[in-house]
This record gives structure tokens, sequence and C-alpha cells, in this order.
């Protein structure tokens, strides 16, 4: 299941690099794709990990909300760098988690560390220990909001 | 329609190279290595993201369009993870943050 | 045989003599008969030229081109006939002395020595047949490094010692001195084949002849003019019958006939006489006679005393070279051989006293001629020769020496040789006294006869020799007037 | 512009070069000279980008249907000697390993150190 | 100029007649190809003894080639061949004239020799398990060697450098003490260093000219006006060749390098990387830059002449002290390195012709004395003057040998050493500096002195109980290293063919003085 | 790293793409050389990365030492061999316009094979070097 | 234009490397070296624009790939000494 799918996933990943059809390429790149996921079985990383093919379409409400929550916060740390008095008040806070799987748990951990004045430092059962360039960074990220959107995100199973 | 696009496009690259050199600037001007975790985050995400669209737009619905995209999703997902990998080491080879505050203490006796 | 095929044979002889040699070295008779055998054989092989060169032929052989423009040639001409036949000749006399010597001392590396000597006449013959002066130096090099093991035969530090100086000034000035002149020769000249009346004449400048006159003098460290000479007392550690080799047969030997050949067929004795700036070699070589004599007068040793006494008698050779006078050249030529056959029975003497009486030194040698008549009156023909009175060999070529300085005005010469003549005098008429003269000390020690017999017979052989030369010199004289008429 | 260009790569090529030959000499430290010996090949990358005079103009990589490229293409002369560089460094790494494995250090006077009693023992066996 | 497949466009079709294969139109690459194909193969294989026929028929098969080439171009012709048809300056160029067809015979005969040797030393030397590696790098060291003087072009001349030089430093490192290791690294460091000066070197010149076809080059230089960069590449080119080829005071990497590296890795690099090393810097000096540029332009001959004189006398006199044999023989390596860029600097065609002699003489010389050395080393492990006293009673052959090679580094007569110091001395009559020739003979007194070393503590010595109890050096190792010696006598007596080979080559590269 | 969960579900997306793009790069540089090289950086980048968070000895099971070493040979020899090729069918070493029916079929085929050639070295190489030191040494520098 | 962003990216990369070579941690340069590669890959992007040369942009695809593999090697390398760690003994995992 996960085999035919990836296989297929690099085979489209194959033909938007190339844009190229003749028959040639496109031989080269079922041949390829078939190659890389005989590879990767034998590293054993093909799995719900490996390729999570069952979260992409909830890709399409969750990154512009990711982006917006970005663009924000740089815009926050931005303001600090460009302050001369450098107003940071950095704070080590744990966040907990309501994830059930590992691949939500690393994307909250990723959502974090991406939207700069937070960056996830360790990753523990239930939590997450996060830097934050100030104390308001940290709070925003204790309302839980992202932690929301990223459980909605992976879904229920 | 082109010359919009021309506009916004070049808006974004000068946009993009503009907090480029802030993020740059804020790694030389943050105080040690934890906050300036943060400053490379403003290049990473909102720098490259804008250089990157200015130049998707330049490109039009092409092949290097769908690159660019692809070089925006790269950086989606090493950035985070390069950026924590560093953090996690910094701490576990007992690199003291800097703290105003630590709220993290009560739960870690 | 053609005469060609008799040179490269007289250069192979030895050569294939050195590998028997080696190969018998379990028996040593068989490993001695070769030796006298080989000895015998080029022996007759040299003589046979001798009619063809006395009648004027100068037979030659091209063995191949070493280099562009430059082969490795033979040519036999009346010099290089005369040292061949001296050398050749001597080696029999030799070998059946050093029969005796060796064993009579029960020496160790007997094949070693047998082998090196055989290689060394081998060199030697390349050296007296070089037709050119690129041959004299391989084969000159050849003679220093083959007889290098035999210098160094007791392997005693001393003798190691002995080895470096040996090796270190024959192959240092060769390399220095004499290879850089046979260059400069070449890309004077254009050629270094060996030619009569020289290859230099007219073109080069006067300065650079001298230059090049004292880079060969020098660079032939064989022929011991001062300061070059110190090789030669020092490789005294060596048996007797090494000494008799360096000395006699062939090595020294080999100096001044290298000079004596490079000044009559390279510069020229008529193109270089009038050239002021070679006027420093008889003063050289007249200081080198002079001080070795007073040296040899003070040593109490006597091979030291024998050997300084060679360093004084080459360099008349040099001097009379120096001369640039038909008649001296003749002395000069007539010197070699008749200090070679002189030479060789005083050391021959020399060692059958260290065999049979075990003495070393002048002082120890009173009354030694009552009981070893044989050898001290051998001993008093060599001296005789030596001094250069009759009726030895040596007062012939003293004589042509002295008239060629006479009959060109050079005064100086005359002086020295007359002054050497009285401080050889000097030093060996003493040694001749207290042998025959004086008592032998009553120190208990064992009474001894002759030395074995193969000595007394070889030095009583060459004292013949040296006698005969005086009073029968035609073969070498007509050798040598050819090389004065060119 | 050019010639800006060509003197900007000479420039930069020497500053490099003497800045890595540097690290080579004054760093006791045998990977730390490693690493400057790296930085010191770089400086040749610099040279080869800015070829102010290539032959037949710019190097086409993907030029119309069917072209033919000139062998001395600036990238590829470039990648080659990132290979020699790296290459060099790696074989240096693994010589490195092993003089840590026979030495017990990767300190240039340590090892000089220890090699230097073996000199006087010798010179004490000749006495 | 004869070209093989002479082309005109950017690249020609030949025609196509399928099979019309003549093996000799392909020589001059043949003998590069050869052993490139047989080192990926070892490595597949991974078997020593057949790694070492491997080794032996590729290095064969390069000295056959690399004959047949100089025959061909013996009259003074040239060969230009096109790597895949793409005609200079396009494409790579392989040039071949009497100058690199000699240096190629030379590598590839000492190759041919040395391979013949490795067998039982490689296998008293080098541990089981990495023979297969050896015979890898080995032929990759021929091929880097015989690339650079195959090449016409700067850029894959500095990659077969790379090639000779990286396989060169596993091949030190392989040696068993682990002094090796330090030395192999040395040598990494200043190699790299040279190699990189040589490519900046290449680069600049290539920036003014737009070329790296070396002919071409050569054509364009001419044309140049801005004279300083390229300068500044001669300079660069200068120093990074000297720093290969160890002109003093740059030959640090030497002396321990030849020490620790195992027996056949010193006798085969000693005989031939340092002499192509010399081979560039002709190349570059002669036929890039043109001997004006470099000669009169600017005091090169002095600088060389001062560092030759330098290397003649100081590595000679540090080689006397030597109480390793093996590194009183690399330094003394250094000293004849001298001789061969004293000739240079003569900038004459005599000078020239005695630094290319002696260039091959020297590397017979030590190519045998380097082998001799690597027989006392399988029987004694160690070539210390302390240990090897009296060894010639037991080994009498090797010991002898030593002597006569010896006498060659000395300049005796009727030795290869002789011819050589005969033009040096030439040379240096013919320029009217005699007291330069004095000076040459002079130091060869210092050869005197450490060879006479050798003969005494090896014939002047008691044997110890540990010397008594060796054998002679097996015959597979005597045999090539006596071929060696057998050389250094007969080419020293008979020099013709030597001499010619080396007179043509520098009238090649001196068109001037012909 | 196995259990460093961030690293490890990255490392498992990426990894297949690094891949599958290695190969891109390689099938699409045939009018470009250098197009083997970059691949075969690539491909090894993912084997190492896979090495560094999995462990040595997973990286080691998926490309065994004897292949890497059986890599870097092929390859060469896949290089060396396409230039014979075009030297047995009578045009000069390296000479791709004889290997197809038309010079351009031919340079096609012989830079394709050559590429692949470069692919193979490269990745045998980079492996091998890091199969080398990623054993050994504990922290040698600051 | 672009080269204007080209000139910004620039300066940004000057500064990255003034970082890099301050330090003061071995994680400040491991930071600054992180910064320096995503820089150079969008400078990679703009060049390619800016010279008209597409290819550019597969560079830095290549580019971005090794920059994040080294990051994390070198990050391997001072946590646990070397690379080839299995890493096993560690305990984070909640999965
Ligand atoms: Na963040
Ligand atoms: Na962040």
């Amino acid at each position: 299941m996960y085999t035919l799918s990836s296989i297929l996933v690099l085979f489209v990943f194959w033909l938007l690099l190339s844009g190229n059809f003749t028959a040639f390429l496109i031989a080269a790149g079922a041949g390829s794709a078939i190659g890389v996921v005989l590879l990767a079985r034998r590293m054993e990383v093909v799995d719900h990990e490996g390729h999570p093919i069952h979260l992409s379409w909830r890709l399409v409400t969750y990154w512009p909300w990711l982006f917006k929550e970005i663009a924000k916060s740089a815009w926050g740390v931005t303001k600090i760098i460009l302050n001369p008095r450098l107003p940071i008040s950095p704070t080590l806070v744990r966040v907990p988690t309501s994830q059930k799987s590992t691949v939500g748990v690393v994307t909250y951990a990723n959502c974090i560390t991406l939207t700069p004045g937070t960056i996830s430092v360790e990753v523990k059962e239930g939590e997450i220990l996060v830097h934050a360039l100030t104390r308001e960074s940290a709070d925003g990220l204790l309302e839980g909001e992202m932690d929301r959107r990223v459980t909605r995100f992976e879904g229920r199973r | 329609m082109s010359v919009f696009v021309d506009a916004v496009s070049w808006a974004c690259l000068i946009a993009g190279g503009v907090f480029c050199v802030i993020g740059a600037v804020g790694l030389i001007r943050m105080p040690e290595f934890f906050t300036r975790i943060h400053a490379a985050g403003v290049t990473d995400t909102l720098g490259a993201g804008l250089i990157l669209l200015g130049l998707m737009l330049q490109a039009g619905f092409t092949l290097v369009a769908v690159k660019l995209a692809m070089i925006g999703v790269l950086i989606l997902f090493t950035s985070p993870t390069a950026t924590h990998a560093l953090a996690k080491a910094g701490l576990a080879r007992g690199l003291k943050p800097l703290l105003a505050e630590d709220r993290s203490k009560p739960s870690n006796p | 045989m053609t005469p060609e095929a008799t040179i490269l044979l007289a250069i192979a002889v030895p050569a294939v003599g050195m590998g028997l040699i080696a190969a018998a070295h379990r028996m040593p008779d068989l490993r001695e008969a070769i030796t006298l055998a080989t000895a015998g054989l080029l022996s007759v092989l040299v003589a046979s030229l001798t009619p063809l060169v006395l009648d004027g032929a100068r037979p030659g052989v091209t063995v191949f081109e070493m280099m562009p423009g430059l082969a490795l040639r033979f040519e036999v001409e009346p010099l290089g006939m005369l040292f061949g036949l001296v050398a050749s000749g001597l080696w029999i006399v030799n070998s059946l002395y050093s029969i005796g010597y060796m064993r009579g001392n029960e020496e160790k590396h007997q094949t070693r020595f047998y082998v090196c000597f055989a290689g060394a006449l081998a060199a030697t013959m390349g050296i007296a047949f070089a037709g050119n002066l690129l041959t004299l130096f391989l084969f000159y090099e050849a003679l220093t490094l083959i007889t290098y093991p035999l210098v160094t035969h007791h392997v005693t530090p001393g003798a190691v010692r002995a080895g470096r100086l040996y090796l270190g000034l024959l192959v240092g000035t060769s390399i220095v001195f004499l290879l850089v002149a046979i260059i400069w020769t070449w890309q004077l000249a254009g050629t270094i084949d060996f030619t009569p009346g020289g290859i230099l004449g007219g073109e080069v400048p006067n300065a650079t002849v001298g230059v090049l006159l004292a880079l060969y003098v020098f660079g032939v460290g064989k022929a011991a003019v001062m300061p070059v000479h110190r090789w030669l007392p020092a490789a005294m550690v060596a048996p007797t019958p090494v000494s008799a080799l360096l000395h006699a047969v062939a090595v020294v030997k080999a100096g001044v006939f290298s000079v004596l050949k490079i000044v009559i067929y390279v510069f020229g004795v008529e193109a270089t006489a009038g050239v002021k700036s070679v006027d420093w070699l008889p003063f050289m070589a007249g200081f080198t006679i002079i001080a070795a004599s007073i040296v040899a007068l003070r040593a109490d040793n006597l091979k030291r005393r024998l050997a300084y006494s060679t360093v004084s008698q080459l360099s008349y050779v040099v001097l009379a070279a120096a001369l640039l006078t038909p008649l001296s050249v003749i002395g000069a030529a007539l010197h070699i051989a008749a200090h070679a056959l002189g030479k060789i029975t005083l050391f021959f003497a020399a060692g059958a006293i260290y065999t049979a009486a075990h003495k070393t030194e002048v002082s120890q040698l009173d009354g030694i001629g009552r009981r070893m008549p044989w050898t001290m009156g051998a001993f008093t023909v060599g001296a005789l020769s030596m001094i250069g009175l009759p009726p030895a060999a040596g007062f012939v070529s003293k004589w042509y020496i002295l008239q060629g300085a006479m009959a060109t005005g050079q005064w100086n010469a005359v002086a020295v040789v007359v002054a050497s003549t009285l401080l050889n005098a000097g030093y060996f008429l003493p040694i001749v006294y207290r042998a025959f003269f004086v008592a032998p000390p009553d120190d208990g020690h064992r009474a001894h006869g002759e030395a074995p017999f193969t000595m007394v017979a070889a030095l009583t052989l060459t004292a013949a020799g040296t006698v005969a030369l005086f009073f029968f010199p035609d073969v070498p004289l007509a050798l040598a007037r050819q090389l004065a008429g060119g | 512009m050019t010639a800006i260009a060509n003197h900007f790569s000479y420039w930069a090529t020497l500053f490099i070069a003497i800045a890595g030959l540097y690290i080579v000499i004054a760093r006791g430290n045998l990977v730390k000279k490693l690493v400057g010996l790296a930085i010191f090949q770089t400086s040749v990358y610099l040279l080869y980008i800015a070829p102010g005079k290539l032959i037949g103009g710019t190097a086409p990589i993907i030029a119309d249907k069917f072209a033919v490229y000139s062998n001395p293409l600036p990238h590829v002369l470039i990648l080659t000697a990132i290979v020699v560089g790296v290459a060099t460094l790696a074989l240096g790494l693994a010589i490195v390993v092993r003089i840590k494995e026979a030495y017990g250090t990767i300190e240039e006077d340590e090892i000089l150190a220890q090699e230097q009693p073996a000199l006087q023992q010798t010179a004490d066996n000749k006495m | 100029m004869r070209s093989w497949r002479r082309s005109n466009l950017p690249f020609s079709k030949p025609p196509i007649t399928r099979c019309n294969i003549l093996i000799s139109q392909n020589y001059p690459i043949l003998h590069v190809v050869v052993p490139l194909i047989a080192a990926p193969l070892m490595v597949l294989l991974r078997h020593g003894g057949f790694a070492w026929l491997l080794a032996a028929v590729a290095s064969w098969s390069s000295l056959a080639v690399s004959a047949a080439l100089l025959a061909e171009v013996a009259g003074g012709g040239v060969i230009s061949y096109a790597i895949g048809s793409w005609a200079p300056p396009w494409g790579i160029e392989y040039r071949i004239d009497s100058v690199n067809a000699f240096l190629l015979v030379l590598v590839s005969l000492i190759a041919s020799v040395v391979v013949i040797y490795c067998r039982e030393s490689v296998e008293a030397e080098v541990a089981p398990e990495q023979h297969y590696l050896f015979y890898t790098m080995y032929v990759l060291c021929l091929a880097g060697l015989l690339g650079i003087a195959a090449t016409g072009d700067g850029f894959n001349l500095f990659v077969f450098l790379e090639i000779s030089s990286l396989s060169s430093y596993v091949l030190i490192a392989l040696g068993r003490d682990r002094r090796a290791l330090v030395a192999s690294y040395q040598y990494l460091i200043m190699g790299t260093i040279g190699a990189t000066f040589i490519v900046i070197g290449v680069g600049l010149l290539f920036l003014m000219t737009g070329t790296l076809n070396l002919a071409d080059m050569a054509a364009r230089l001419r044309e140049v006006t801005d004279t300083r960069p390229i300068l500044a590449a001669l300079a660069f080119l200068t120093v990074g060749i000297s720093l290969k080829l160890a002109l003093f005071p740059l030959h640090l990497w030497l002396p321990n390098a030849y020490a620790y590296a195992p027996s056949a890795v010193t006798a085969f690099l000693a005989a031939t990387a340092t002499k192509v090393s010399l081979y560039v810097l002709l190349r570059f000096y002669y036929s890039v830059f043109g001997e004006s540029a470099v000669f009169i332009a600017h005091p090169t001959s002095d600088i060389l002449l001062v560092l030759s004189l330098a290397a003649m006398f100081i590595a000679s006199t540090v080689a006397i002290f030597q109480d390793n044999i093996k590194r009183l023989f690399a330094y003394s390596s250094v000293a004849q390195i001298g001789y061969i860029t004293l000739g240079v600097s003569f900038d004459s065609l005599t000078g020239l012709t005695a630094a290319i002699v002696h260039l091959f003489n020297h590397a017979l010389t030590k190519g045998a004395i380097f082998l001799l050395l690597g027989g006392i080393a399988l029987r004694l492990g160690a070539v210390r003057f302390q240990d090897i006293g009296g060894i010639a009673r037991v080994m009498p052959l090797t010991s002898f040998g030593i002597v006569l090679a010896g006498l060659s580094l000395i300049g005796v007569p009727g030795t290869v050493g002789f011819v050589s110091k005969w033009y040096l001395v030439l040379a240096a009559i013919e320029s009217g500096a005699w007291w330069l020739a004095l000076l040459i003979v002079l130091s060869s007194l210092l050869a005197v002195i450490y060879v006479w070393r050798f003969v005494e503590a090896a014939y002047f010595q008691v044997p110890s109980a540990s010397v008594s109890r060796l054998r002679e050096a097996p015959l597979s190792m005597l045999v090539p290293a006596w071929l060696m010696v057998a050389a250094c006598l007969y080419f020293g007596l008979d020099a013709s063919l030597t001499l010619s080979g080396a007179s043509q080559a520098a009238a090649e590269l001196l068109p001037g003085s012909r | 790293m196995r259990n460093y969960l961030v690293l490890r579900v990255i490392a498992k997306l990426m990894i297949m793409f690094m891949v599958l793009f290695a190969l891109y790069v390689q099938f699409h540089g045939d009018f470009g050389p250098g197009g083997g090289f970059q691949a075969g950086v690539i491909s090894a980048a993912a084997i190492v990365f896979y090495g560094i968070i999995f462990g040595l000895p997973a990286a080691r099971e998926v490309v065994p030492d004897r292949l890497v070493e059986v890599m870097i040979a092929a390859g060469v020899l896949l290089y060396a061999g396409v230039g014979v090729a075009g030297l047995l069918l009578g045009g000069n070493y390296l000479d791709y316009f004889v290997l197809g029916a038309d010079p351009v079929d031919g340079q096609h085929r012989g830079i394709f094979w050559i590429e692949m050639g470069v692919l193979i070295t490269v990745a045998g190489v980079m492996l091998k070097i890091f199969y080398m030191f990623a054993g050994r040494g504990d922290g040698g520098g600051e | 234009m672009f080269g204007a962003a080209a000139a910004a990216l620039l300066v940004a990369l000057a500064l990255a490397l003034t970082r890099a070579c301050l330090g003061p941690t071995v994680f400040d340069r491991a930071l600054a070296a992180n910064t320096v590669g995503t820089i150079a890959v969008l400078l990679l992007a703009v060049i390619g624009f800016l010279t008209d040369r597409p290819e550019f942009l597969d560079l830095a695809i290549v580019y971005g790939l090794l920059n994040v593999v080294g990051t994390i090697a070198v990050l391997k390398y001072f946590e646990y000494g070397n690379l080839g760690d299995p890493g096993d003994a560690e305990e984070e995992s909640k999965a």
C-alpha cells in the first residue's frame, strides 16, 4: 500500500521536475521511482512516518494559516532586531501537546520552530520544551491555538 | 497585468532581501546562541519566502516556478529541523540559555 | 694475431685473470699459478707489440663511442709501450715475490689481494694504451678504485684511515681538477685525442695554458707532486707487495706517465716551450724533489723513508717533462723505467727484512747485511739507482735530464738535480753502511737468515734488471727517442 | 566590467589562498591544517569562475537541441578541482585517523616529541 | 607536424568504417588507459597475486607502447592525438614529441622493472589484505605520471598530477613504520600546496589566453600585452613545480617520504616522480612561456643557479650526517635534483642536454640504490648504519650493487653519473663560468664521503650476530635491482643512445639553438 | 539518533526524494557534463543522511562496504570502457561520435554512460569516505 | 532588480559569515553556517535569473540538500563524537 502510493508520488514528483515528456525520460522516471522505493524499503523508511500520504489534502487549509502566523511573528522579531534597545526577554517554557501520532508531534514542533520567536528545543512525552525570544511569544504559544490546529490537521484516525 | 506582476515581484524581491539582511543583522546583534536562532529564523522564513515568491512571479507558470516552489518546500521542511537540532544539541552539550524567565523549572525537578 | 686484438687482449687478459683467480679461491696453489700465468701471458702480449712500435707503427683500436665524438680508444705509442713493458714485466716479479710474502706472513684475504692485483694491471694497461684523455681518465679512476681494497688490506682502523686519504686525495683531485681540465680541453680544442705535437698549440691563450697545466698536474694525484703527495706515505700501511705495486709497478708510475703523456701529446713539447705561464711547474717539481728528500732524510721508518724517496723521484719525471726539451723528455721516459726497477728492489728488500727479521726501522738494521747478504746487496743496487750512480739505471735517466736542462740553460733545474743527488746519497748510504759495516746488537734476538726463496729470487731479479738497464738501455732508449723525435 | 571581475577574482583568489596557507602553517593540529588546505584549494575555484575570454563566448550547457560544447568549461574544471580537493581532504583525514591511532595525538608538536626520544636513542647507541 | 587524426572543426566526424581498429593509432593514449583500467579491475577482484600480475602486465604494455612512441618521434616528429576526436584546442590533446616520449619510456621502464621487484618486497612490507590496494595505487601512480608526460592540456596535467600524487601518498602511508604516516601527511600537505600553485598558475594563463591547450596557450601568450598576470603565473608555476620536484629549499617532504615508504615505492618514486615534475617545469618554461620570457626577461637563471648550488652542497652535507641510509640517499636525491636544475639554469643546449640526461641517469642510479636497500630492509628490517656493519659478507651482491650505483652518484667514469657530470661541467665551461665547473665537481666529493660511509660500514666492520644470520636478498629482487645497476654501467660506457635522446629533446625545447 | 523524533520523521520524508532528485539530475544532465557528479553527491548524501540518523550499521546493511568498493571500481571501469568502446569502434579514445548510428545519437549514448560511471564512482567514493570516518574519532576538534 | 536582491543577499552573507568567524561556540558557527547555506541557496536562484541560466536552480536544490545533511552531520559529531553511532541509548521517544 505505502509502496504503491510512494511510487506514484515519486513518479509525479519526477514529471513535475522534468517537464520533458519524451518516452525515454518517462521510462527513466518510472524506473527511478521504482528503484528508489525498493531502496527505501531496504532502509525501512516506507511507513506512515516516512510517507504520510494521508495528510496531504489537509495542507490546503493548514498552510495559509501557518504562513500568516510566520509572517506575523517574523515581523515581530524584525522589530526587535531593529530596535536599538533590543527588547528581548528570553523564556524557556513547557508547552503541552495534544497530538496522537509522531508525525503530528513533529509537525507541531517544526511549526513552533518555523515561526520566528519560538523554537522547540526538546520534544518529550506530551510536551515540548520551547525557547521563546520574548515572554509575549511564549504566552501566545501557551494559548494553544497552534496546538489545536495541528491536531485538527493531523485528523483522527 | 504584467506590469503589476512585475511590480509585486520586485517588491517581494526587495522585501525578501531586506528581511534576509535583517535576519543576518540579528545574528550579529543578538547576545547569545539561542536568541540568535530566532534571528536566523527571519532569514529562513520571511526572507527566503519573499525572494522565492518574487522569483516565481517572474518565472510565471513554468517549470522554473515549480522548482522554485520545491526549493521553498525544501527550506520549509529542513530549516526548522536543522534549527531544532541545533538548539537541542546546544542544550544537550550544556549551553545555558540566557533567560529573563525560566518557566520550565517547575515541571523539571 | 692483429695488433688491435693484442691491445684488447692486453686489457682483457688480466681482467679475465681476475675472474679465474676468484674462482680458484679455495685452491691457493692453482690461484697463484693462474696469477703467474696471467702475468706471463700479459708480458708476452705487450712485448709482442714492441717491434711494431719500434718500427714506427702506432697500432690503435676504437672500441665504441662513449659519448658523441668521444670514443673509448686505445693507441700504442712509444711512451705507453715503455710503461706497458715495465708494468707487465714487473708484475711477474712482483707476483713471485707476493707468493712468498703473503704465505710467509700468513696474510688474510689472499684471494682478494690477487684479484685486485690483476685488476690493477688491467687498469694499468688501459692507462698505458689510452688513445685519448677520456680513456685515460676512465682507467685512471678504475685503478684508484681497484687498488683501494689493497691499501686497506689489513682492515685496521689505521688502514681505513689511510684508505680514506688515498681515495679522498686521488678521487678528489682527479674529479675536481683532472676532469675539469679534460672537459675544458675538449671545449677548447674540440678533441681530446693524444696527438703528437699536442692539441692545444696556438689557439689557446697563454694564461689558460698555465691554468690548464696546473689542473692536470694537480689533477693527476698519483704523480704525488706536493701538496697532493700525502696519500703515498699514508698508504704504507698496506702489505709490502702492495707498496711495490703502488710505488713501482702501477700507481705512481701511472701518475707520472699521465703527466708526461699529457705534456707531450696534449700540450706539445715544442708548442708549449716558450709559454711563460707554465714556468711555475719546474719550481713546483723542484720544491717537491728537495722537500721530500729532506723528509726522507729525517724518517727512521724504512718504508716511510722509501715513500718520501718516491715522492721525490716522481718529481724528477715531472721536472723533466716541465723542462720541455727533447733530451729531458727522453730522460723522463727512462726515469719511469729506471725508478720502477730501482724502487721495486728497495721495497722488496724492505719486505724481505720485515718477513725475515720483523724489523721496520732504519735504526734496527745494524749489521743485517751479514745475515741477509742477497737482500742487502740488492738494496744497495737500488739505492745506487736512486742516487743516480753507475752502474745503475738511475744514472742513465738522470744524465739525460741534466743534459736537457743544461742544453737549454735552465740552471735552476741543474741545481735541483745536483742537490737532490746529494740528499739521496745522504739518506740511502747510511742504511747500506749500517747494514754492512756496523756490528749487530747483542740483544739476544733469534738468529734469522734470508727471507723465503721466491722473495729473494724476485729482489735479485729486479736488482739485476736495474744494472742491466744501465748496460743495455737500447730498447727503452729507442722508444724514448721516438718520443722526443715527435 | 570584465576587467573588474577579473581583478576581483585575482584578489579573492589571493586572499583565500593566503588565508588557507596561513592556517596550514600556523596551526599545529593536523586536522586544522587540512581545513586550511581545503580553504587554500578553494581559491582555485574562484580563479576559474571568471574566465575573461572563453573561446566562443559563453559556455553553453544546454544550447539549442544539439550543440557542441567545448571542454574548457569553467564549471567542469571547478567540479574536477572540487573532486580532487575532496579526495585530498578525505585521504588526509584518513591518514590523520591512522596517525591518531599510532601516536595517540594529532598535535604536530606532540608527534615530534614522540619521535625525538627515538632520535636521542639512536645518538646514544652510536656513542 | 604530423596529426594522427587531423580535425579542423571543433569536432570532426571520423569516417565511420567500423572495426578499422588500428591499435597503433591509439598509442598516444593507450599507455595511460591500460593502467587506468587495470586499477579498478584490481579493486573488483581484490586478490593480491592477481593484482600483481595485472600491474606487471599493465606496466609492461605501457613500456611497449612508450617504446613504440619513442621510435615514432625519434626523428623529430610530433604526434598529436585528440581525445574524443575533439580537435585541439577545444578538446584535450595528447602531444608526443621526443621530449616526453623519452620520459614515457623512462617512467614505464622503471615501473616495469620495479613491479617484478614488488612481488617479494611488498609481500614482506605490506599487510596481505592491502596488497591489492598497493598495486591499485601503483598502477594509478604510473598512469598519472604517464598522463602528465603525455597530455598537452594544462588542466588535464593537473588532474594527472593529482592522480599520481594522491596514489603516492597512499603508497607511502603503506610503509610499516608509523613515521610513514607522518611522512605521507607532510607530503600530502606540501604536494597539495604545490599542485594548487600549479593549477593557479594554469588558471591565470587560462584567464589571459582563454585556452588550456599548452601549445595554443604558448601561441596566444605572445599576443598578451598585460604581462603582470603572466609573471604571476610564472611565479606560481615555478614555486608549485619546485615543491613537487623537491627543489631546495622546498624539499622538506622528501627525505621522510623516501625513508619510510615501502622499499619498492621509494625506488619507484625516487626514479620517476621528481623527474616527471622536472619535465613539467621544462615544458612550461620552454614550450609555454618561451625561453626569452623565462630566462631573459627575469632572473630565473640566477635564482635557479643559486638554489641548485644550495641543493648540491647543503643537501649533500646533510646526507653525510644521516644514520638512516634510506634517508641519506633521499637527501642525496635532493642534491642530485640540484644538478638537474643547475643544467636548466644554464639555458643552453649543452646545459639542457645535461639536465635531461642526468634526469635519466639519476633515475637509474637512485632506482638501483633504493631497490638494493630494499633487499637489506627485507632481511634486516632496518637500514641504519649501526645495523648493517659487515653486511657485505652475507649480502655481497646487494652491497656491491650499492657500491657500483654509489660510484655513479659520485660520477666515476664508466657509470652514468660520469656522463651527466661531463655534460654539466661542459655546460658550465661553455657559459664561461669555470669556477662553476669547479663547484660542480667539488660537490660530488661530498658524494664520495657519503657513499664511502656505506662502503666502510658494509665492508670494514665485523658482522654482528644478527647480521651474520642473514641471507642474500631473493633473486626476484636482485635481478631487477641489478638490471638497473647494469644499466648504470652500460649507459655509462656507451652513452650514445641516452645522449642522442637527450640532445634531441633539448633541441626540441630550444628550437633556436639547433 | 533513530529515537530523535523530529530528525527521524524528516529524514524518512526526505531520503526518497533526495535519491529521486539525484536520478532526475542524472537523467537530465546528458547535455551538460557534471550531472553525474551532482547525482552521485546527492544520492550519497541521502545514504549518509540515513547513516547519521539510523546509525552506521544500518547504513552498512543497506549499502555494504564491499558494494561501495565495487561501485568505485565499476564506475571507473564504465568510464574507461566507454573510452575504449570508442576506440574499438574505430574512433579515438573517448570518441562518442562513433558510438551510435549517427554522431548525435552516439554523443548521447557516450555521455550517458560516462555520466553513469561518474555517478557510481562519486557515490561510491563519498560513501567510502563516510564509512571511513563515521565510525571513528571522538571529537578531535574543539 | 535581481541585482539589488543579489546585493542584499551578499550583505546578509557577509554578516552571517562574520558570525561564523566570531563564534564563540561551535553551535553559533553551525547556526551561522546553516544561515549561510540558506542565503547561498537563494543567491544561486537569483543568480540563475540574473544570468538567465535556469540550471542554477538545480544547483540551488543540491546545495540546499547538502546544507541540511551537513548541518546535522556536524551536530551529530559534536553531540556523539562520531557520525556512525546509532544513538539507541538516547531516550526521547514517545512513539
Ligand atoms: Na520559530
Ligand atoms: Na523559529
